[in-house]
C-alpha cells in the first residue's frame, strides 16, 4: 500500500468486565472505501464499531484515523474528527420530531454552520423524510427511522460512517432500498464501514469485508475471496 | 440414550410473545425429548431469547401453553419453574457476587435441602463436579468469565432440575476454555439432564446438539439435527444468501 | 360556600400549585437526565429563598435585579454540587443508590450551613406589587397574580429552551438516549452539570416568588422536597410537562382539601395520592407506561 | 457471613458482652448509661434498618415509620390498658411488623428505587402527621406523657434492677438483652437458607429467583422482620425517655441518623449498623457543644463515606486485615483473594 | 482499625465524664432550653434573662447558702425543642456536670414534661422556665411526692383562655363588640403551644352558646393562609383567634386577612409580643387584640424603668421574652436566698410562701397546681389593642392603658 490507511485498528482487545468480547482485533479502512464487517451473531462485529466509536472502553490496542490516535477520544468528539455513526436498532431520540433529530446530527460546534445546506443535501437523498419532517420519530416504521437515524449520521459529512446493523429488523424491500441508500453515501466520497450478518447481504455494496468468529479477525478480502472460503461457512454453518 | 424409552419433557404448545406491538415469537410449537440437547440457533433478533425466557418464566406468553413433565407451567414464576425442575444459566453471567463460590451453589442447593449443612455438603459436590473445587471459598465477583459459566451451571445443577436451559455456554470465553465447557456439558448430558441450548458458536452447536431449531423472525424455519438444518437451502441462503448456494 | 370563593380557592390553588410545578419540573430535569433522585432540591429552594433576602431586605436591591442574581447564583451552586459529587459517582458501580444517599447529606449539609450563615430566625421578603385585584367577588392579590405570572412566564421559557434551542434539544436527547447523543457529539457530562444548575435555577425562582407569602428558614426546603416528589409521582418521575400538570394538579387538589376538611391533612391528601397513583399508575398519571 | 464463626470471632463476641454486661458495675455514671442505652436503641434500628436495605438491597427510606408506631403503641396500650410495658413492648412490635407488611406489599411491585425511596418517605409522613393530628390519643406535639416505666425487679447476683433515669442500671441491661436478641435473630436469619435467599436476592435477583427463591415471600419476610424490630426498638425508646413527640419518635431526622450510621458503619456488614450508632451517638454527644454545627458534621459525614468510604468503616477492615494478613503469613498470597 | 475507633470514641465519652464539678464556693444552675431549632429565637432571649438576673445577683456578692456566700454559675444545654435531646441534656447536667439545681425547659413544654421524668430520681430541685401547658400543672398533681420539688416559674396555659374569653366577654357586655352568629375560628400553630392554647380555649367558647366555624392547625412559620381564609369568608365567623409562636405565621396572617377583606374580630396569642412582628405588620395589625401583653415599657412607668435597667445589665433591647425570664430567674434566686440552701425539700417551702414582686406582677404560688397565681392581684395576663401602630392595653381594667376601638 503507498500510502497509510484512512483508518487503522489494531490489536483491539475490549472487555465487559471479566467477559471478552474481542480478541487482539486489527482491521483497516481505506479512503472511499466499503467495508463489511461479517460474523454470526456474538461473534463481536457491533462490538468492533462500538469501540472505534469510543462507546465501549478499550482494554488495549489502537485506533488511528487519518494519522491521528483516536484511542481516547471521547465518543462526542468523534464527530469533530469526522466519523459518524448510525447505531444499532436506530436509536432515535423518540419523542422528538423527524427534523430535530435530524438537526441534532449538526450539533456539534466543529459541524454547527452551514446547517441549511447540509439539510439541503441530506434531504436530497432522502426526500421522503422533508414531508415527514413534522412527524414524531418514535411513530415512524422501521425503514423510516433507519433513514432518520442515516441522515442524522450524515448532517455532520462525516468522512467515515460506521453503520451498527443497517438491515437488522427490515423487511427485504426496506433492505435493498438502505443498500442503495449506502452506495449512494459512498459515491459522495464518504466510506462506510457497516456490518451484517448475511454474507451475501454484506458483499451487495461492499468492496472488502473481514470475517468474526468468537470475537477474534478469523478472515479478510473481497467478496469474491470470501464467499469461497471455507472458513465462511465453517464459521456460520459449523461445516 | 439408548436405553431410556424417549419420552417427551417439555412441549411448547402454540405460543405467541408480543410486547406492545412487537411480535417477537409468532405461534412457535416444539418439544423436547427426555435426555437429549435441544439447540436454538438463528440470527439476531429470531427470537431464541424471547422462547428460553418463555420457557423460563421470565415472560409469559401471550397466547400457548407450556407443558413441562406433564404439567402445565405457563403461568407459573421462574421460582416456581425451578422446583418443577427447570433451571436456567445466563447470557451474561449472573453470580451473586458477594457470596463465595460454593454460597453461590448452596443458593440452588437450598431448593432441594432443607438444612444449611446439607446444602452446603451437597453445593461442593456440584463445585467439584464443574471443577472450581480450589475456589470454593472465593467471592464470586472473583472469577474469570469462564469460571463464571461453570458456576451458573453447578448453581443451576444444585437445583436437581431435570431440564437445563443454557444461554451461549461459550460466550467470552477465551478460546483455551471452550473445550472445557463443552466437556462439561457433555458430563451434564451423561448424567441424565436434557438440555436447551442457545449458542452462536456453529462448532459448539455441532459438537453438543441432538437436534437443532432453526428460527428466524420470530417464527420455526428449520428442525433437525444441526448437521441438517445448517445445510438446509433457507438457512444458507439467509446467512450466506442466494448466490453462494448456486455459486 | 359560593361558587366564586370556590373558584377564587381553586385559584389560590393554581397560584401556590404553579409553584410546586417549577420546584417539581427541577427534580423531574434531573431524574429525567441522569436518573438521579435528587434529595437536596429543597435545599436549593431554600437557598435561593436566602439569597434573594439578603438580596433584597439586607442590601436593598430592587427585586427584579436580586431575582436574577439569585437565580445565577442557584445556577452555579447547582452545577458546582454535581461536579464535586454526582459527577464521581455517576461511573460508579451501584450509583443509584449512593447518589441518593449523597444528595441526603448534601441536604443536611445544607440545611445547617445556612443555620450557621442565617440563623434559625424566619425570614420573609416584602411584598414586590401591592393591591388586589377584585372581580366578581374574587378577591386575588396582585403579589399572587405575579407568582402565577412568573411561573408561566418561567415555563414558557423553560418549554422554548427544551423546544427551540440547541441546549434544550441536547438534554431532551440526552434523557431520551445517552449513547446515541454522544454519537451525534453532546458530551453527556456536561449536559448534566447545566441541567443541575438549571434545576437549581428552577427551585430559585420558586424560592424568590414565594419568598414574600412563605417563611424562608433552614428548614424551609424539607416541606417543599416533599410536595415536589408528590409532583414528579402525579406526573411520571422524570417528565418536565408531567412535573408541571401534577404541581397544578396538587394545588388545586391542596386547595379543595383544605376546603374539604382541615388544614391539618393537607399534607396527608397529598401523600395519600400519590401512594395511590404509584399503587395504579406506577409511570404517573401523564407519563406513559414505557 | 455465611462461614461458621472461628474461634476469635467467639472470643470476641464474648469479650465484647462481657464488657458491656460488666460496664455498669465500673461505672455508675448514668450519663455514661445514657449515651450507651441511645446507641444501642439506634444500633438495633439501624441494624434493622440495613436488614432491609443493605442485606435484602430494598432501598427504603421511611423506616423511622415503624419506630413511630412502635413507641406510641407500647405507649398507648401500656397507658390505656393497664398492661406492663414488659408486655407492651411485644404487641406493639407486632403491631409494627402489621404496618411493615402493609407499606412491603406495595413496594413489592416497584423495582424503580427512586419510587421506593419516595413511597416509603411518604408513608412515614402520613405516620407522622397522623400521629400529630390524633391529639384527643397522642397529644399531638404536647407529647404523650405518663407512660408506664418498666416495673423494676430483682435479680439474684446484680441485686435490684431499677429503671429510674439516676439509676439506670436496668435499662442498659434490658435494652442490652434486646440488642443481643435482635443482633441474634438477624444473624441467624442471615445465616439460615432465608439469609442466602437475600443476599442472592441483592445481588442478582432474576438469578435467585430462577434458582427457585420466592421473591415476594423473602421482601415480606424482611420487611416483617425488620420492622419488627425497628418497632421494639421504638416501644423501648417511648418507655425509656417517658415521653414522645411526632417529630422526636417519627421525625425524618430520626432516619437521617440512623441512614448515617449505617453508611458510616457499612451496609451489608452484620457488625457495621451497630459500629456505625455507637460511634455516631457518641460523637453527637460529644460534640454537644458544638451546638448547630452537630448535624453539619453529620451531612458532612454522609458525604464524605458515599464518596470516599462506599462501604462505611468495613472499608477500612479488609485493608488492615491484609496487612496483618501479609505480615504474619506472607506464604499466603493476598492478592488471590481479590 | 474499627476497634480502634470504637474504643478512642468510648473513652473519650467516659473521659469527660471525670473532669469536672463545680468548684465549692458556686452555685451550679443547670439551665435546658432551645439554642438551636425553630424556636432558637426565644431559647436565646430567656438565655440573655437568666444571665443577666445572675449577673445582677452576682454583682451584689452572690447568694449566702448553706452559711457560705457562693456565686451562681448558669451552665446552658440546648435542647433544640426536642424532648430526647432535653432528656440528654438533662442527664449530662445532673450527672456529668453535677448541678445543684436544674431550670428547663425555658421553652418548650413537651421538654419540660421530659425532663420532669429524669430530674425527681436525681434529687435535685428543678423549675421550668416560660412553658405554660397546664399539662405540666396537671402532671405535677398526678403524683405530688415525686414531683414535690418541681416548680412552674409561668403560669398554667388556661390562663390565655381564660384571658381571650374573659375579655372578649366583657367587650360583649360592654356593648362594644356585636357577634351575629357566635360563630368563631381558629387559625393555630402545629405545636404543643398553638394547640394546647386552643384546645383550653374552644371550650370556654362552646359553654357560652360559640360555634367553632374551623379550626385550621399549620406548620410552624406556615405564611400562606389564602386557603384557611378564603374558607372562613364562606363562614362569616364574628371572631377570628389566631395562635402562633413563629412572628411569621403572625405577620403573614395579619396581612392576608386584611388583603381578603375580613371583618372579625382578631384576637392574636403570642406573637404580637415579639418586636418584630409590628414592624413587619405595619399598619395591617391596626386594631388587632392580643394576649399576653406583659410587658409595656411605652406605657407603663414600672416596665420602662425596667427596660433601662435591663439595657445595662445585659446590652439588649429588653422585650418581653426577656421580662418573663428576668422575672423568673430572680425568683428562683430569691427563694435560694430565702431558703439558705440548695436542698430541694426547703427550697420548695421557699416556692410555697414566694411573695415576690418583679417586672411583670407579684408571684404568688398555687401550692398545689406548683404555678403562680394569675389575676389583677398577681400576675396579670393583660389583652391588649394596637392602635395606631402602638399596643395599649384594653383588659383588665387595673392595667388598662386605653380602652377599645371597634374597626372602621
Amino acid at each position: 500500500m503507498a500510502e497509510a490507511p484512512m483508518l487503522q485498528v489494531e490489536n483491539l482487545n475490549v472487555l465487559y468486565g471479566d467477559f471478552q468480547i474481542l480478541w487482539d482485533v486489527s482491521m483497516t479502512v481505506g479512503a472511499k472505501e466499503v467495508v463489511a464487517v461479517l460474523g454470526p451473531n456474538g461473534s463481536g462485529k457491533s462490538t468492533v464499531l462500538k469501540a472505534i466509536m469510543g462507546l465501549t472502553p478499550v482494554r488495549s490496542g489502537k485506533i488511528i484515523f487519518e494519522g491521528e490516535d483516536l484511542t481516547k477520544v471521547p465518543t462526542h468528539e468523534m464527530v469533530a474528527r469526522g466519523i459518524s455513526m448510525v447505531l444499532e436498532r436506530r436509536r432515535l431520540f423518540g419523542a422528538m420530531t423527524v427534523r430535530e433529530n435530524i438537526l441534532l446530527g449538526a450539533y456539534h460546534r466543529s459541524v454547527n454552520k452551514d446547517i441549511a445546506s447540509r439539510l439541503e443535501w441530506v434531504e436530497s437523498l432522502f426526500p421522503i423524510l422533508a414531508e415527514r419532517r413534522d412527524q414524531i420519530a418514535g411513530r415512524m416504521s422501521g425503514g423510516e427511522q433507519q433513514m432518520v437515524a442515516i441522515a442524522r449520521s450524515l448532517m455532520s459529512r462525516p468522512r467515515l460512517l460506521l453503520m451498527d446493523e443497517p438491515y437488522l429488523g427490515l423487511a427485504p424491500k426496506i433492505v435493498s432500498q438502505i443498500a442503495g441508500i449506502i452506495q449512494r453515501i459512498n459515491q459522495e466520497g464518504i466510506s462506510v464501514v457497516f456490518n451484517e450478518q448475511n454474507v451475501h447481504l454484506s458483499f451487495g455494496v461492499s468492496h472488502r469485508g473481514y470475517l468474526l468468529e468468537s470475537g477474534r479477525m478469523m478472515l479478510t478480502g473481497t467478496g469474491e475471496e470470501m464467499i469461497h472460503s471455507d472458513v465462511i461457512r465453517r464459521v456460520y454453518l459449523g461445516v | 440414550m439408548p436405553n431410556v424409552p424417549s419420552k417427551t419433557l417439555l412441549r411448547v404448545d402454540d405460543i405467541t410473545m408480543a410486547f406492545g406491538g412487537i411480535v417477537a415469537v409468532a405461534n412457535l410449537s416444539l418439544t423436547v425429548e427426555t435426555g437429549e440437547i435441544l439447540a436454538l440457533v438463528g440470527p439476531n433478533g429470531a427470537g431464541k431469547t424471547t422462547t428460553f425466557h418463555v420457557i423460563a418464566g421470565v415472560h409469559k406468553p401471550t397466547a400457548g401453553r407450556i407443558i413441562f413433565d406433564d404439567q402445565d407451567i405457563t403461568f407459573y414464576r421462574p421460582d416456581g419453574r425451578c422446583r418443577a425442575g427447570v433451571a436456567r444459566t445466563f447470557q451474561i453471567t449472573q453470580p451473586f457476587q458477594e457470596l463465595t463460590v460454593e454460597e453461590n451453589v448452596m443458593v440452588g442447593s437450598l431448593a432441594y435441602h432443607r438444612s444449611i449443612a446439607d446444602a452446603r455438603k451437597d453445593a461442593r459436590r456440584y463445585v467439584g463436579m464443574v471443577g472450581l473445587s480450589d475456589r470454593a471459598n472465593v467471592l464470586a465477583k472473583g472469577l474469570s468469565t469462564g469460571q463464571r459459566k461453570r458456576l451458573e451451571m453447578a448453581r443451576a445443577m444444585a437445583t436437581r432440575p431435570k431440564l437445563l436451559l443454557l444461554d451461549e455456554v461459550t460466550g467470552g470465553v477465551d478460546q483455551k476454555s471452550i473445550p472445557g465447557l463443552i466437556e462439561l456439558v457433555k458430563q451434564l448430558r451423561r448424567e441424565g439432564l436434557t438440555l436447551v441450548i442457545i449458542e452462536h458458536n456453529m462448532r459448539v452447536i455441532n459438537e453438543l446438539a441432538d437436534r437443532a431449531i432453526f428460527m428466524n423472525r420470530g417464527k420455526k424455519m428449520a428442525e433437525g439435527t444441526p448437521e441438517d438444518v445448517m445445510q438446509r437451502p433457507e438457512v444458507v441462503e439467509l446467512y450466506l444468501g442466494e448466490e453462494v448456494l448456486h455459486g | 360556600m359560593t361558587i366564586s370563593l370556590f373558584i377564587e380557592q381553586i385559584i389560590n390553588g393554581l397560584i401556590i400549585g404553579s409553584m410546586y410545578a417549577l420546584v417539581g419540573s427541577g427534580i423531574a430535569l434531573i431524574y429525567g437526565t441522569m436518573r438521579v433522585l435528587n434529595l437536596a432540591h429543597g435545599e436549593f429552594y431554600m437557598l435561593g429563598g436566602y439569597l434573594v433576602f439578603l438580596l433584597v431586605v439586607t442590601c436593598g436591591v430592587p427585586a427584579y435585579l436580586a431575582i436574577p442574581i439569585a437565580l445565577l447564583a442557584a445556577f452555579l451552586l447547582g452545577a458546582l454540587i454535581q461536579r464535586i459529587t454526582i459527577h464521581y459517582l455517576l461511573q460508579r458501580e451501584g450509583w443509584a443508590f449512593s447518589t441518593i444517599a449523597v444528595t441526603l447529606g448534601l441536604s443536611i449539609f445544607l440545611q445547617n450551613s445556612a443555620l450557621l450563615l442565617f440563623g434559625e430566625n424566619v425570614q420573609s421578603v416584602p411584598y414586590y406589587v401591592t393591591g388586589i385585584v377584585e372581580f366578581a367577588g374574587i378577591r386575588i392579590p396582585m403579589q399572587r397574580l405575579l407568582i402565577l405570572g412568573v411561573a408561566i412566564l418561567t415555563i414558557a421559557v423553560m418549554t422554548y429552551v427544551l423546544k427551540a434551542t440547541r441546549l434544550g434539544w441536547a438534554i431532551r436527547a440526552t434523557s431520551q438516549d445517552r449513547d446515541a447523543a454522544a454519537v451525534v457529539g453532546i458530551p453527556a457530562s456536561r449536559i448534566y452539570l447545566i441541567t443541575f444548575g438549571i434545576a437549581a435555577a428552577l427551585g430559585a425562582i420558586a424560592a424568590a416568588m414565594m419568598a414574600p407569602i412563605y417563611a424562608i428558614t433552614p428548614w424551609s426546603g424539607l416541606p417543599i422536597l416533599f410536595k415536589g416528589f408528590v409532583v414528579v409521582i402525579l406526573g411520571g418521575l422524570g417528565s418536565f410537562p408531567g412535573a408541571i400538570v401534577g404541581g397544578l394538579l396538587l394545588g388545586v387538589v391542596e386547595a379543595v382539601g383544605v376546603q374539604l376538611t382541615s388544614t391539618e391533612w393537607r399534607d396527608v391528601i397529598a401523600f395519600a395520592l400519590m401512594i395511590a397513583v404509584i399503587w395504579v399508575r406506577p409511570w404517573g398519571l401523564f407519563g406513559s407506561k414505557s | 457471613m455465611f462461614q461458621p464463626l472461628r474461634p476469635w470471632q467467639w472470643l470476641l463476641v464474648a469479650i465484647t458482652l462481657a464488657a458491656l454486661a460488666v460496664l455498669p458495675l465500673l461505672s455508675s455514671n448514668s450519663y455514661v448509661l445514657h449515651v450507651l442505652i441511645l446507641s444501642m436503641i439506634f444500633g438495633i434500628f439501624a441494624s434493622a434498618w440495613n436488614l432491609v436495605t443493605g442485606f435484602a438491597g430494598l432501598k427504603t427510606f421511611g423506616h423511622h415509620a415503624f419506630f413511630g408506631i412502635g413507641a406510641y403503641s407500647s405507649a398507648l396500650v401500656a397507658l390505656h390498658s393497664g398492661l406492663s410495658p414488659w408486655l407492651t413492648i411485644w404487641i406493639a412490635a407486632l403491631i409494627a411488623t402489621v404496618a411493615g407488611l402493609f407499606i412491603g406489599l406495595p413496594i413489592l411491585r416497584i423495582r424503580s428505587m427512586p419510587h421506593v425511596a419516595i413511597v416509603t418517605l411518604g408513608f412515614a409522613e402520613i405516620v407522622r402527621i397522623t400521629i400529630s393530628n390524633l391529639q384527643s390519643i397522642t397529644r399531638g406535639e404536647l407529647g404523650l406523657w405518663g407512660i408506664p416505666p418498666f416495673e423494676s425487679f430483682t435479680l439474684p447476683v446484680l441485686g435490684e434492677m431499677k429503671f429510674s433515669p439516676a439509676d439506670k442500671a436496668g435499662y442498659y441491661y434490658l435494652i442490652l438483652v434486646l440488642l443481643v436478641f435482635s443482633t441474634g435473630l438477624i444473624t441467624l436469619l442471615m445465616r439460615s437458607k432465608s439469609g442466602l435467599a437475600l443476599v442472592a436476592m441483592r445481588d442478582a435477583e432474576d438469578a435467585a429467583e430462577s434458582l427457585g427463591v420466592n421473591l415476594t415471600r423473602h421482601k415480606l419476610l424482611v420487611f416483617g422482620v425488620s420492622a419488627f424490630l425497628v418497632g421494639l426498638a421504638g416501644a423501648f425508646f417511648g418507655h425509656y425517655i417517658g415521653i414522645l413527640t411526632p417529630s422526636a419518635a417519627v421525625g425524618p431526622d430520626l432516619m437521617i441518623l440512623v441512614i448515617a450510621m449505617a453508611l458510616v458503619g457499612g451496609l451489608g456488614t452484620l457488625s457495621g449498623p451497630l459500629a456505625g450508632a455507637l460511634v455516631l451517638t457518641c460523637v453527637v454527644e460529644l460534640l454537644r457543644d458544638l451546638n448547630d454545627l452537630r448535624l453539619l458534621i453529620y451531612g458532612a459525614i454522609i458525604v464524605i463515606v458515599v464518596m470516599f468510604l462506599p462501604k462505611g468503616l468495613a472499608t477500612l477492615g479488609p485493608i488492615v486485615r491484609r496487612r496483618f494478613t501479609y505480615l504474619r503469613a506472607p506464604t499466603t498470597s493476598p492478592a488471590k483473594h481479590l | 482499625m474499627r476497634s480502634r475507633i470504637f474504643a478512642y470514641a468510648l473513652g473519650a465519652a467516659l473521659g469527660v465524664t471525670l473532669a469536672t464539678t463545680a468548684p465549692a464556693a458556686e452555685i451550679a444552675i443547670g439551665v435546658i432550653g432551645p439554642l438551636s431549632g425553630p424556636a432558637a429565637q426565644s431559647g436565646i432571649s430567656m438565655r440573655q434573662a437568666y444571665e443577666a438576673a445572675a449577673a445582677q445577683v452576682n454583682k451584689d456578692g452572690g447568694i449566702k447558702v448553706d452559711g457560705e456566700q457562693k456565686t451562681i454559675k448558669l451552665i446552658f444545654e440546648d435542647s433544640a425543642s426536642r424532648p430526647e435531646v432535653g432528656v440528654s441534656a438533662a442527664q449530662k447536667l445532673l450527672s456529668r456536670d453535677k448541678v445543684d439545681i436544674l431550670v428547663g425547659d425555658s421553652i418548650a413544654s413537651s421538654v419540660t414534661l421530659a425532663i420532669m421524668e429524669v430530674v425527681p430520681s436525681f434529687g435535685k430541685f428543678a423549675m421550668s422556665g416560660q412553658p405554660v401547658s397546664i399539662e405540666i400543672a396537671k402532671k405535677i398533681q398526678s403524683d405530688p411526692k415525686r414531683f414535690a420539688n418541681f416548680w412552674k416559674s409561668s403560669f398554667n396555659s388556661d390562663a390565655y383562655a381564660q384571658a381571650v374569653f374573659a375579655s372578649t366577654k366583657e367587650l360583649i357586655d360592654a356593648g362594644s363588640f356585636k357577634p351575629k352568629s357566635k360563630k368563631i375560628a381558629f387559625v393555630v400553630e402545629d405545636t404543643d403551644y398553638g394547640k394546647s392554647n386552643a384546645e383550653y380555649t374552644i371550650p370556654l367558647f362552646e359553654k357560652d352558646g360559640w360555634k367553632v366555624s374551623s379550626k385550621e392547625v399549620v406548620a410552624l412559620g406556615h405564611a400562606d393562609f389564602y386557603p384557611q381564609l378564603s374558607k372562613m369568608r364562606a363562614d362569616e365567623p364574628d371572631m377570628i383567634v389566631s395562635i402562633f409562636t413563629s412572628v411569621n405565621s403572625g405577620i403573614a396572617l395579619v396581612k392576608q386577612i386584611q388583603e381578603q377583606g375580613l371583618k372579625s374580630l382578631h384576637m392574636a396569642v403570642y406573637y404580637p409580643i415579639r418586636p418584630e412582628f409590628l414592624a413587619g405588620a405595619g399598619s395591617a395589625a391596626n386594631g388587632l387584640l392580643w394576649t399576653p401583653f406583659f410587658f409595656d415599657p411605652v406605657n407603663s412607668a414600672q416596665h420602662k424603668a425596667f427596660a433601662a435597667e435591663f439595657k445595662n445589665l445585659a446590652k439588649v433591647v429588653g422585650n418581653g421574652d426577656h421580662a418573663q425570664g428576668y422575672c423568673e430567674m430572680m425568683l428562683l434566686l430569691n427563694n435560694l436566698k430565702a431558703a439558705g440552701t440548695v436542698e430541694p425539700a426547703k427550697l420548695s417551702e421557699a416556692f410555697a410562701k414566694s411573695d415576690t414582686k418583679c417586672a411583670i406582677g407579684r408571684y404568688v404560688y398555687d401550692t398545689e397546681l406548683h404555678t403562680p397565681r394569675i389575676g389583677a392581684d398577681y400576675i396579670p395576663v393583660p389583652v391588649a389593642q394596637i392602635q395606631n401602630g402602638t399596643s395599649f392595653a384594653i383588659w383588665p381594667s387595673t392595667v388598662a392603658t386605653a380602652k377599645f376601638k371597634p374597626a372602621q
